[in-house]
């Protein structure tokens, strides 16, 4: 933590706006999960897609003001993505929202989550 | 963001009171001198330091010859403890506290692990409070040192100190109470709690930060080793210029607290109860802590199903802890909730309120607003 | 006595200057916040703390990482001395010092002694000042520290340190130097210095009593063990709630020493000098320490003749110290006097002016014409 | 050294005013001399007798202000007095000062001062 803004500007706006977080209605969503009990870190993410790429992206969340943010941040930026191969890089993510070392670990859930929900896109909703 | 702050972190740290900012500064701006010099300047430098001596000792019945002012409660916690320890260590190396004491406490008990003594730490119960008996039942023939505070500084609880120095007496253990966050917040005596030591600190109670008070029991006085050395001011106990202005602020602070130890806990214990009643109409949020013996100033309670940290950001505008100032924004889970068995995870998620003077029955009602808005916001998140 | 009161002891302390005083009051107007918070209250506060550091350390040109706030130079002089011995313990028990260091240098030294330290204590010649030569010739393998002040609070003679650090480094020991007296007096930089550690004072140079700052170098860092525990501030050196209207009138203190250092010592030694003048035109007066490797701000000359109890009575309306002001008002001659070989009664009739940003000509001049009337008038009692 | 003031208001003020103070000039006066080195206190007592009482009494001294007042006090006292078995109570002197323990080696250097003159004026001066 800085001195200074614990938070950076960007993670304080995402978290205020919550781009694409809530959970979708209607069918055709692919979702993974994944969790991080230490911290309790929980977290929940929707794909629906179109033509091998991503449509829409959505979440649930339950996590610290960087794990919120870089879902909001997903959520904004998967649109378009081709489907294979679909990924997240933990470690740009990280560096891009300003989240200290120690939080690596629950990007590190979300990109979890993530795989599971794009695995489910690939091979089918079961 | 642009929301009114609210204050209510009160127990890391109070405002000064405008008089005793007056008195500080009065102070600075007087004829110098060091209250060890011999002119008149130095005369009225001890003149002052000696008022205020007094009025320190006065809000806990003490002499005025058994306060030792000292940098702070954390500097007065060290001085017990190292000094106790190592002062007392012919006549043994066992020493015996609580496992929610304040940092201040439990680091110098570590250090003195390293210099080869030994330490009983107690866990309290769910309810936070330190069972007597059990006090008692730790210590041992080479018991010199116990060490319990009288106000827990995360969750408020008041520990039955006279109760814990009657079995200190029966082992022969001497028995240092860290009372910082209870002076002006409740009443209290160093007769009642039959204490040896007890640690005293200005900034908790609307005084400077960077003061702070030892009492030493007069008869009979535990024998301790300073912390440094050079000047004997203090009785040899704890060297250094006087800090006159900060002496004075304490000395003022305790004045205004000890006039205002007649109405003030009531009026804080009903906010502390007013607010408590505003988030428990919430569900999956819990007091931590015994319901009633406690200081009117403290409430600390956790929130089910919601992050901590996302839950203080959220918080913005309202100033409060996760845990003590001193672990809040580390991320780490509060050691004094796992203590009383909370999981981690809701050990995170809790939020310690805190009260002060300046603190209204608004205030109270607009911070239970936006933590009911703050937790309904985020469990929206996360429908689980 | 109703003459107008001169105050000639800025050794002893200082009055803070305005801008400190509203640099601290603004502070502790301020919302409140304790600098280990995580809220806004909180950051804000580490601001004006990191702020303050910065400008500590720009007057020593040290990097503000390596500034350890502590209570006062005394606490800072502990933790260099007791800190350095048992944190090298492992390596060697030996000390070496001189005679004329401070009390808060001497004191611990003689604690250490307690607990298996060895300490040689130098003497300095008659002019105070210490052959860095010797000290080399004191160092045995065994040596772990040397401490040796720069400006000698009661003589003002300057130590070449430099020197001393040289002969430090060829014996692998660590330096330690009470630069109290020295900050903002006589332009120095811990580079120069080439010491390990060095002890800052707020209040001798126009800032609040209570506060001061351990340099710690970075590179090597010297191993120290603290003297208090808990809560993390300061990078574990030097725990407990920071005191930030304190660290931010050391800050403003130091900002504003610095903006002064081109002029001020000049002018100070101009006033010195003219001193120095109006009083050795008595006969049988003498002046202590070196005659020009020394600090601007103090003076001290010994007086046959009369008695220094009464000769400090008869200047009731100057404020000055016989000793320093920690030995001053005991009746004991000061042992730095007599270290530099003054007798016990002349040692005993011995006068430290000294001077700070509020001294003038003016006050200069009458104050030497009340020590010509006080000293002419104690001898006609005793025309022997 | 109490808190306050570190001398009574009659130290003051003997001190200010010293009375009888300095050597007195003509014949007639025996003298009693005494010192104690540590603290360089230095002390002569001047005695002038008629009609086998103390006529008059005058002093000189290097000491500290409690020294220089007991002089004063002494000066003011003795006039009138017996010169047989002239003596002073150094303690309750000392008291009347309010001089601190310490001091006390100090106004036995008075009283030495004082007897070596009563002695003279008893068996003639030299
Ligand atoms: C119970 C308790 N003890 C000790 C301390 C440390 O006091 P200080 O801030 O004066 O160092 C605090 C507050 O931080 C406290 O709440
Ligand atoms: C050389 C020196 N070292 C240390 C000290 C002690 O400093 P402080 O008054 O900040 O404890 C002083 C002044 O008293 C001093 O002059």
């Amino acid at each position: 933590m800085s001195t200074t803004e614990p938070y950076a500007p960007l993670v304080a706006q995402l978290f205020a706006e919550l781009p694409g977080a809530g959970r979708p209605a209607g069918p055709g969503w692919a979702c993974g999960e994944a969790r991080e009990p230490l911290s309790g870190t929980w977290v929940r993410v929707y794909l629906q897609a179109a033509a091998g790429r991503v449509a829409a992206c959505r979440y649930e969340v339950r996590g610290c003001p960087h794990t919120v943010a870089a879902l909001g941040l997903l959520a904004t930026r998967l649109a378009g993505q081709a489907v294979a191969g679909l990924d997240v890089d933990p470690a740009a993510l990280a560096r891009e929202l300003g989240a200290p070392a120690a939080k690596l670990g629950r990007i590190f859930v979300i990109q979890d989550a993530l795989r599971s929900a794009a695995l489910q896109l690939n091979v089918g909703c079961p | 963001m642009s929301e009114p702050f609210i204050y209510l972190d009160y127990a890391a740290t109070t405002p000064p009171d405008p008089q005793v900012r007056a008195a500080m500064d009065e102070c600075l701006a007087a004829a110098p001198g060091n209250a060890s010099s011999s002119h008149v300047g130095g005369r009225a430098a001890r003149e002052r330091v000696e008022a205020a001596r007094a009025e320190v000792a006065a809000l806990v019945e003490a002499p005025p010859e058994a306060i030792v002012f000292t940098s702070g409660a954390t500097e007065a916690d060290n001085l017990a403890i190292l000094g106790a320890a190592r002062g007392n260590a012919a006549r043994g190396r066992h020493l015996v506290s609580v496992r929610t004491e304040h940092r201040a406490v439990l680091d110098p008990l570590a250090r003195l692990a390293r210099e080869g003594f030994r330490t009983t730490l107690l866990t309290p119960g769910r309810d936070g409070l330190v069972d007597p008996a059990a006090v008692g039942r730790a210590c041992e023939p080479g018991t010199t040192l116990v060490s319990v505070m009288l106000v827990n500084n995360e969750i408020g609880v008041l520990q039955d100190i006279a109760a814990i120095a009657a079995e200190c007496r029966r082992h022969g253990a001497l028995l240092h109470v860290d009372a910082a966050q209870a002076a002006g917040r409740v009443p209290f005596t160093v007769r009642g709690l039959d204490a040896d030591l007890v640690s005293l600190a200005a900034h908790k109670i609307h005084g400077p930060v960077g003061v702070g008070a030892l009492y030493v029991r007069r008869e009979p006085r535990p024998t301790l080793v300073p912390l440094s050395f050079g000047g004997g001011q203090e009785a040899g106990l704890r060297p250094g210029t006087l800090p006159v202005h900060q002496i004075v602020g304490m000395g003022t602070a305790y004045a205004l607290a000890r006039a205002a130890l007649a109405a003030e806990p009531a009026r804080l214990a009903a906010l502390r109860e007013r607010l408590w009643s505003a988030l428990r109409s919430l569900p999956g949020v819990h007091l931590n802590g015994h319901p009633t013996q406690r200081a009117p100033h403290i409430l600390n309670v956790s929130v089910d199903g919601v992050d901590g940290e996302a839950l203080l950001f959220a918080l913005g505008s309202v100033a409060l802890s996760a845990g003590s100032a001193c672990n809040s924004g580390h991320g780490e889970p509060s050691y004094v909730l796992r203590a009383l068995g909370r999981d981690d995870v809701l050990a995170q998620a809790s939020l310690r309120f805190s009260f002060g003077r300046p603190t209204t029955e608004a205030e109270i009602d607009l911070a239970a607003q936006r933590v009911r808005a703050a937790v309904l916001r985020l469990r929206a998140l996360a429908p689980a």
